[in-house]
């Protein structure tokens, strides 16, 4: 056990904290969620580019900084940015899910065109996974994409294409052969959201935002080189970034923020003569999490070293999405609950405390719990993966190929 | 011998809930909750004919003389269609507090209009319970100041009673002159809010009965949300096990698997007993009003806890749909939410439950 | 709403009060839990079905008291016995299933051999339902019975006799028809424990004693004429009574006393300068579980007055157990908390706390929740019966009788 | 940068698990578990040739100098195989006390003996935490008067180490005068625990360091036990998981019942953070002693709280087995539970916990 990360790591901190404090004024205000991003923001992500703070091992030649992978001096750009309250660089789904793609089974057409554009935030794509009709089961897509003089006619409707309305560009999961099994007649392909045939449609939350879209294409022509991967083989390609997004919700970093607004609050929030902190059934609440959220910034650092070590993540990693989503959860919950009747003030009232945030986080967590990969979901691939507990058996009536949905155990039904 | 509603209550029930499917159906509680002002005077109209402000008023000032239970009755079916109508404060607490400890002549003023549904009255008692921000109003030399917040059914009241700081509650009209009303906003949108402040403003005081009809609100209070919340927790669940049973995934309902159906079983074993005991603190708040307190605490403290698992549980079954705005479940979600931390959430709720029996010393 | 049972019922109870008075002196200690009732016990008894205080409803000519049904009379001597601290009749597995049983399937002369001394308690029986391989799954049960000479000849394993050691007699489940359907084969056999080749072995459990036994047959003899009901019919005769023993397990009156004894502990035991119940987070927790123990009460008659009008019991009823079995393990939880380091004195320690009832509850609570119809089942039966959920679908492997005992959902595996 | 165990970390780990597979059977634990002295010479003596008495006994004394955290691998091995053995007081808590406070003399006296396996200490340290029973040992005129509660290791020990009123450590041989050693009997058959009373006792002091020893006594003994816990909690999931991949009913595995499958999914989602949580509060004792008090209280309270739960639902998996005395699974069930109430419940121990952050003030 070494907490410390040796002379050579403590030397690249300071290096970090030293560009920091002179580039601290060019960051821009933390990003807005779901918002495209700024010039200024353009600009501080091509400065963080240049010194290797993000798009680090992405090859230069694709517009990354080209470094070798080492986890630990990501794992240090990331506590001295949060440390620090700046953003370390543009996290989006283009540049979580399309650039890994790209990188791993894009032509090199594809990788010179896009990659580069994409880490500087100059092209901005969307995802176009998860259907009305295809949450938990998504092999069951029924977007159809028929070939037709070279290009395909692409018809249906995806849901949850959170930067839609911003997005230049979709990478998109169609269905080219309908005749194949669910899972092999599935394709990967990127497209224009400029094309005439596409409509997008805000979906509003029960936080009262629009942080996602429905999107209906008709008739939507795309050229038949703007696949990724082989025809029918999209359901592996999609499957090679999930992964990555599954890894992003479970921030150990976040958690420890979090908690520490929690604390900030309930010193200053009052109750008659006392503060919230003061009242000991809230503070036993306050100290249980304290207590999960090291637990779980603890199981961070064994993942990481683990990685290190180059050895699997195994159960410690299973779980990071389903218990951090709950202890965000309930870190929520308990501020609301110290807040009292003040808890329930929403949509810039009066009074209202952090502009909403506690209560749009109680909405948009239970968002998370839901998406992304549903609790139960979860819960089915520690018991499965981890524990290795005997699988459903199957039904009498229902079809292999849905058999193999439900084995796959992906879930694109919500909230990224 | 009869643990259960009458059949008054049970007529009562089923027409208020025929009632409501008629005018509040989701479209128009959307449209309202969309407003600054989301109390809908349609629904308000059909409630009146219904009788439904008159509930409280003694026979003797024009209304029907009916007890809280009837009254809760009602607010389990206003929740379960999320009804955004003024109840809560002008149809209950302002009877109540005007029969219990008003004068004869604040009797005579406004017992008859509110019964005939022409006079609203908003209540802010919420000091009583915790004074956040400073919040309480003082009483001196016949003049109000100081902020009372969360004064309910806020939109379009005639006048306001308040809790002054030793607990005896002020009559003052809306429109009186050093009197200053801010909307609050809340995640509720199917209830009116707001902030009340005095600057030296002329009351019109109800008795000075040391707090006792202010403790007596806040306990209808309570009892009234706790229905409220069961009436929005049934609701979620019928609507859990709708879902559940239409959706499929997997080539079959997802009611059919063991961890969903487990889910809603679970919901239902914790929401049910709650029925049960909002009935009994409604109806003793009546019939044995040495118990109420504690009934009125043990109720909304419950219903509270069982509700917030309700419905994150049911908006979980309902899987992504459940997260939209579309079906509109987040109606319930943050009513549910609302019911819970006004007028005490459950940790404060039960600290006054220990202190009524005297369990509390220094810890 | 009315919480008055009325005059003639405040008159009932006036006439137990005085007969409690009158009588107290010649009530047994309360009883010691799975013994044999003893001489003084069977007076108690006596006494007690002559007044019609027990055994109410059960017709003179079998030893009753004969009465016409009226619930509110039932709860009106639970609850004074209750307040008495007075044991208000035997209950025992005999009283509760196998004397409704032999009323409603009995032969004459069964009726008039068992049921009166089955009341006073001079016949004791077990239970002989449960085995090790079928628990949840009753209707795989193993033990046979194959006829010879006019004789029942019965080889096979009972579990969970819970009075197996003190019972007179037995009421079995056999399989007597091999080759039939799994439901179809079993009869239900009376006869005595004292048959050669019957073998009881107590079965301790986690508390340390042996509440259960382990019965085993090797080729007991049983006369023909000692079935109820017709041959292969058992399982529904066994049917006919199982709702019986589910209602026995969650008595409003029980979670009362356990919740007022917990108050009393608290007042009671110390924590440096203050009490337990001084504490605020422990506080909190016993006015929670108060709140959920008076919700039970009113749960219970509110299903009261259901009965009174002979309407069902509906969801007030299914949740019941479940509801009742977890308030009433959380209660022994906080109790154990409550009592610090002392909670874990047990086997009459020095310095134990209530002879270990504390702890012994905590855990025969959790056998409860376990046995009598598992947690697990009793949340299918609301989910699948309350709220008409639809039942789990078919299975490719498995035979249509495995699923019907699926589809029966009867539990047998615990504690009584 | 490396969290997690050393290579020799993970040797000595499979070095104890393998010898406590051979020398700790269930048919052992069994037999220990019915004595009035629980303790095994035989697996002491086991442990002892993989010089476990000797792991926190300094180099110069004769011992190995070795780490809380060996301590914390070693104790997960032996709750895994509940283990009745001693451990906790006389193999970790009087190493660092003697260490940490003791006289040279003490050190030289009792030190080397300890790592040879030659001598014993229990500690009764529980009135530190909450006096129960109006329990606390006073120092006066340099002699002991009063009783101290929940002395661990108790059987078996050549002397006690308690903390007086102070929180300062005295050293008192078995056999002096005035003492009066009573054992004390707990659900948990494998641990030794008893209660000590002094008559004026003469006593051989540690430092006067204004309970500054008896606190790390406090923080390394809650990691143990934390650490025991979770050796416990990993048990009864892999016995929950094997036996729900065994136990067929309706013709299927009950572990592909999705039911099954969730409680142990859930088991295993809160058990996982614990071990990184245990290995850094028992890293920090040595390496970061101002975060150790903070960190042994969040690992004590969570593994209270989380294994709790473990403990019931694992059993629950078992149905009716798990509630028998046959499969023997209660030992780990009762382990938890000691292991939760010992040196304080999660509520004391969260707490101690706030009031080290100063978030304590009058409620």
């Amino acid at each position: 056990m070494d907490l410390d990360y040796g002379p050579q790591y403590d030397a690249f901190r300071a290096e970090i904290r030293a560009f920091i404090d002179a580039h601290r004024h060019l960051a821009p205000p933390s990003a807005i969620r779901f918002s495209r991003p700024s010039a200024e923001a353009i600009r501080w992500q091509k400065l963080l580019i240049e010194h290797g703070y993000t798009a680090r091992t992405i090859p230069a030649e694709y517009g990354g900084y080209g470094a070798a992978p080492d986890i630990l001096k990501l794992r240090i750009i990331a506590e001295e940015f949060s440390r620090a309250r700046l953003p370390s660089g543009l996290a989006n789904q283009g540049i979580s899910m399309l650039v890994p793609t790209l990188l791993e089974l894009g032509t090199d057409e594809q990788k010179r065109r896009w990659i580069a554009a994409t880490l500087t935030g100059e092209v901005v794509w969307c995802q176009g996974y998860s259907e009305p009709g295809a949450g938990s089961d998504l092999a069951n897509l029924k977007t159809s994409a028929r070939i037709e003089n070279g290009e395909f006619v692409i018809n249906g409707q995806k849901i949850w294409t959170s930067t839609a309305k911003q997005a230049d560009m979709i990478f998109c999961l169609v269905r080219t052969e309908l005749e194949a099994s669910k899972h092999s007649g599935i394709s990967y392909l990127i497209f224009s959201m400029d094309i005439p045939g596409i409509e997008v449609r805000p979906l509003k939350t029960m936080t009262g935002h629009a942080e996602f879209n429905e999107t209906f294409f008709t008739n939507v022509r795309v050229p038949v080189d703007q696949i990724v991967g082989q025809r029918g083989q999209g359901w592996f390609v999609a499957n090679a970034t999930l992964g990555h997004e599954r890894g992003m919700l479970g921030d150990p970093d976040a958690l420890e923020n979090r908690l520490q607004a929690l604390i900030g609050l309930m010193q200053q929030e009052s109750i008659g003569e006392g503060r919230a902190i003061d009242n000991a059934v809230l503070r036993d609440r306050l100290v249980a999490l304290q207590a999960e959220v090291t637990a779980m910034k603890c199981n961070g650092m064994r993942i990481l070293s683990n990685s290190l070590k180059g050895e699997p993540g195994g159960m410690a990693k299973l779980i990071v999405k389903l218990q951090s989503c709950e202890v965000a959860h309930q870190i929520s919950a308990l501020a609301i609950d110290a807040m009292g009747e003040m808890g329930i003030l929403y949509h810039r009232s009066p009074r209202e405390r952090d502009g909403g945030a506690w209560q749009w986080n109680y909405m948009f967590q239970l968002g998370l719990i839901i998406g992304g990969g549903t609790a139960q979901i979860q819960k089915n691939i520690i018991a499965e993966r981890g524990l290795e507990m005997p699988r459903e058996p199957k039904l009498a009536r229902i079809s292999d190929e849905a058999k193999g949905a439900a084995g796959m155990q992906t879930d694109r039904q919500g909230a990224a | 011998m009869d643990f259960g509603l009458s059949q008054d209550q049970q007529i009562l029930r089923d027409a208020v809930a025929r009632c409501l499917a008629d005018t509040s159906p989701l479209e128009h509680v959307r449209e309202c909750a969309g407003r600054d002002n989301p109390l809908s005077d349609t629904i308000f109209g059909a409630l009146h004919d219904l009788a439904v402000p008159a509930m409280l008023v003694p026979e003797e000032h024009g209304g029907l003389g009916m007890t809280l239970l009837d009254a809760a009755v009602v607010a389990e079916q206003l929740a379960y269609a999320v009804t955004p109508a003024p109840f809560l404060a002008s149809v209950v607490l302002a009877p109540i507090a005007l029969s219990e400890a008003g004068t004869n002549k604040q009797k005579c003023q406004w017992l008859p209009k509110i019964a005939r549904g022409e006079a609203r009255i908003g209540v802010a008692i919420s000091a009583t319970v915790q004074a956040r921000d400073g919040a309480g109003v003082q009483f001196a030399e016949g003049k109000l100041s100081g902020t009372a917040l969360f004064c309910l059914d806020f939109e379009g009241a005639d006048a306001y009673l308040v809790a002054d700081a030793g607990g005896r509650l002020h009559l003052v009209p809306a429109l009186a002159s050093g009197l200053k009303a801010t909307r609050l906003t809340t995640i509720d949108r199917t209830r009116s809010v707001g902030e009340l402040s005095f600057a030296a403003v002329e009351t019109d005081p109800l008795a000075d009965d040391g707090g006792t009809a202010s403790a007596r609100l806040r306990d209808a209070g309570r009892v009234i949300l706790a229905a409220d919340s069961l009436g929005a927790g049934q609701a979620m669940i019928e609507k859990a096990v709708d879902y559940a049973g239409q959706r499929e995934q997997f080539g079959r309902p997802i009611g059919s698997f063991q961890a969903v159906k487990h889910m809603c079983a679970e919901m239902a074993a914790r929401h049910e007993p709650c029925r049960a005991l909002v009935w009994y603190a409604a109806h003793v708040f009546d019939a044995l009003p040495e118990d109420a307190s504690l009934a009125a605490c043990h109720a909304k403290s419950l219903t509270g806890d069982v509700h917030r698992f309700v419905a994150r549980t049911a908006t979980e079954v309902h899987g992504g749909m459940g997260f939209t705005d579309l079906l509109g479940l987040h109606y319930w979600f943050k009513r549910i939410g609302f019911d819970r931390q006004v007028l005490g959430g459950p940790e404060a709720v039960r600290a006054e439950a220990a202190a009524l029996q005297g369990w509390t010393r220094a810890a």
